[in-house]
């Protein structure tokens, strides 16, 4: 049964140095204000699984939390490259970072392995491409009609941490719009943290609305705004203006530095 | 996040005009070309980028009735605004459906249920083959590119993919640095010069936009480009295409 | 992109003999006049793809319209046994059945496969069960773990017959309450039809509400109450008194007969 | 559909009440120590029959917060009345979330997300397997049951399962005819005369109901029953859980 707590104490609770960690919400929910507590928080030797690690794990990787980085699309959607991610993998700045990349597909059917607690999954994928060996893939015969195709291994994180619009008293919580990877990540995980726009008596199913129930949920934390400048789709916008300024802001170290400093560390040495 | 065209309209020089009465970029040449070649299709997958422009074009002038499908999870969208990213809110309140990544790919892209895809690059080779995964060794890239994304299986579940890009030497290469995806489903690739189709499996010149030469395709292409025997020529922008486009792009 | 035509067109252009037909529906929505215009068609030698035959598959094996059935529990749900199911297993009446049956898991997956395209799903089961020897699935190994896993081939069934709650004038659906295995047996079959309650000018998204575009649906066919002694959530009621009565009518021979011919066949002979 | 225990209440024969002050029916007290077996779980897979029954009991007088889930997709599921099938509309109106039958066996049954599941049979066996497929041989079946269902993954995939039978030689077997699910985790059986338990993997005698004698019970076992040292005694139904049993069947 989900406890309702602080977003220090969830992250606290769930995040230590080393861990496995997917902050998931494609292109949408994109749980900013967990992230950035971890950072506060000083967690290293993190391995950030993401499907689309875009400006949050920009900043993350920017700060040298992460010694490893599994994903399948690292960009700034609409806008271009991620400047702190490419300094990682280029020149190792500021620590060099192993990187395990997939296709969106492979990605997802890895969260769904996850989730169903099975060790692989199967699909048509990275056959002639170079992919298949610069990643973790392995082929597999059909059994009934001799096919090859591709397995991909779980994904089992240790720690899951996403963005939603509301949770009642008992954790129950609900997502609408764009629903991502979020329900397979968080059941795949063995922690997991649920960051909400707001606290409800009583959920009441939307169109389109993906209900988790508290019982797989370990912590569930208030955070109005957690996903900006991604947005919660019905309560908070979008904010492009905001991905455009990133591609100047992450372009150089120090301006980087500095307004990770004013915006998200607060004066904390992370 | 996949099938970004890179090279924005501002980027392109305008090109004569002589065919056509207005005068147009060949920028807005490439996504009207674009638009085009999805007359008559029932969906497509699309990027955001000059992707997304041409299929919102498609639908205000040659096909109201396009399905767009971004890998988000919105089939179905019916933006009015050509968004930023594939996440944009307005593609998931118009779409007919919302559907989760792993369902998107296992039940509608893996399958074939959307017909068209249009697809980017940074590099493609004569087989249409592309790399959007570094530049340089993989181990030690000189730039990091952003990655597949979904473009491997899009590439090969969708029926006819439509690659659009600039076209350049550093884009159209002999060898790629890393085969991303697969060329095998590839039917037309549209530059800011002209267009390419496979004939005998090698992508060869077969349609030149208006006041372009062979030559200067050929001076962009990083291996010995192909001819068909008549090349032909993109027919120049209508006004009601151009007047379409402006409008989109300026909403 | 689905036509809208009548119930009888729908499945004339759609269900041959001998094809395999799955008339989907899980306790929900189970496609009852679909089904009976099958049989008033007089088709033959059917292959009967359905997890939970009930009533409805009562009715069509016991007019011997089915040569096999494809199943994972036969039963009238909370009453008992379907007597025409047994009559044609246990004394080959009034014609012998070829039976294929799995566990609601292993068929769920087949689905899943199917409407995927892919020629198998993997999942944990009929390990240590008799089921493994008398059915169709293989063992298949983890190629990271190592861990024996068991393979379950797809279902394409050439035909796909599900009812729903509405349709638009484009032939896009909705369904809503329990939504069962449906959007996979329309993504995993040859050709589809979907009869509905009522056709609506446009439709607007319910909570937990499953939309299947039109132009993956071949045939669209208003058929009020066509799900019926099942029901459609929000618009019928499941008629459970019949359900009870279906024991009595169905446990002799000619008491069925007369029953289908009065309120199925009309006249017509099967 | 799976997990229908057989025999209704009208079956059952009164049982002296000399323990208890009411009188009630050994259907009743199984219904009722079905219930108790659910205080302090999170969650119960449950059929229809006396397995609703009795987790709608303890839901009403054990454990409010208990989670109902039936094999439909229904999670969380509150029912007023005791479904006649697990397709009830009250149960998917009353969930907290429906989701599809993929994903209920995938995503919430497979992985354990499930605690206890309530499962019947036709047969069950000392190492507890079940069959609920065939009496007589397969190809050539003397009375064909309804098959497997969900059972052979709920059986493996909740942490507990609890088999809920009337006692009787054609349902407690020394073999089964067929083999339809594994017994591996079951901790309960409950009866219309006792509890039995796996004690060093054979299933074993561990409560009688009140007036019930163990000689009783092994006549109607098909095996050879061993019974643990000191057997206990069910205590008899309190007034409150017959008060709330007889209320919520006469709904």
């Amino acid at each position: 049964m989900a406890q309702l707590v602080s977003l220090s104490e969830a992250i606290a609770e769930t995040v230590h140095d080393g861990d496995s960690v997917a902050l998931e919400g494609f292109t949408h929910l994109i749980p900013f204000a967990a992230g950035h507590e971890v950072l506060r928080q000083g967690r290293r030797d993190l391995e950030l699984i993401r499907m689309t690690p875009d400006i949050l794990y920009d900043q993350m990787i920017g700060v040298g939390a992460a010694r490893r980085l599994v994903f399948s699309y690292g960009g700034n959607p609409g806008v271009g490259s991620l400047h702190r991610f490419r300094d990682a993998i280029e020149h190792g700045w500021p620590r060099p970072i192993e990187v395990e990349e997939h296709s969106h597909a492979g990605m997802a059917n890895r969260y769904v392995a996850g989730a169903s607690r099975l060790p692989f999954m199967v699909m048509r994928g990275y056959t002639g491409t170079d992919l298949a060996a610069h990643t973790n893939v392995r082929p597999i015969t059909c059994p009934f009609s001799g096919e090859e195709l591709m397995a991909v291994p779980a994904l089992n994180p240790d720690v899951a941490i996403v963005h939603a619009q509301e949770a009642d008293r008992d954790g129950n919580v609900q997502l609408w719009g764009i629903p991502g990877v979020q329900k397979e990540a968080l059941l795949a995980a063995s922690r997991t943290v649920v960051t909400v726009e707001r606290t409800v008596e009583r959920i009441e199913q939307r169109p389109g609305g993906v209900v988790i129930p508290g019982w797989v949920i370990d912590f569930v934390a208030e955070s109005p705004g957690g996903s900006l400048p991604s947005y919660a789709a019905g309560i908070t916008q979008r904010d492009n203006n905001f991905y455009r300024e990133w591609d100047v802001i992450s372009r150089d170290r120090e301006q980087f530095q500095a307004w990770m400093e004013a915006h998200v560390l607060g004066g904390v040495t992370a | 996040m996949t099938g970004r065209a890179d090279g924005g309209l501002a980027a392109s020089g305008p090109l004569a005009g002589g065919v056509a009465e207005a005068e147009y970029t060949n920028g807005e040449l490439q996504t009207i070309v674009a638009a085009r070649s999805l007359a008559g299709k029932r969906s497509c997958f699309i990027g955001v980028g000059r992707p997304s422009t041409a299929a919102l074009l498609a639908r205000m002038v040659h096909n109201p009735k396009l399905v767009l499908v971004y890998e988000s999870g919105t089939i179905g969208a019916k933006p009015y605004h050509v968004p930023l990213s594939i996440g944009d809110g307005e593609l998931a309140e118009t779409a007919d459906l919302v559907v989760s990544v792993p369902e998107m790919f296992n039940y509608w892209i893996g399958p074939g249920q959307v017909q068209v895809a249009f697809l980017g690059a940074a590099q493609i080779d004569p087989q249409a083959n592309l790399n959007s995964t570094v530049i340089g060794e993989y181990e030690h890239p000189r730039t990091r590119l952003p990655g597949a994304g979904g473009a491997p299986e899009i590439a090969t579940g969708c029926e006819e993919v439509v690659v659009i890009a600039p076209h350049s030497k550093r884009t159209f290469v002999q060898e790629l640095d890393f085969r991303t995806t697969r060329g095998d489903r590839t039917t037309l690739v549209i530059t800011d010069l002209g267009v390419l189709r496979p004939v005998d499996g090698e992508l060869t010149l077969t349609t030149l936009h208006p006041g372009v030469s062979v030559e200067q395709v050929r001076e962009n292409t990083g291996w010995d480009l192909k001819a068909v025997a008549s090349v032909a020529v993109s027919p120049a922008p209508t006004s009601e295409e151009l007047a379409a486009l402006r409008e989109l792009v300026s909403r």
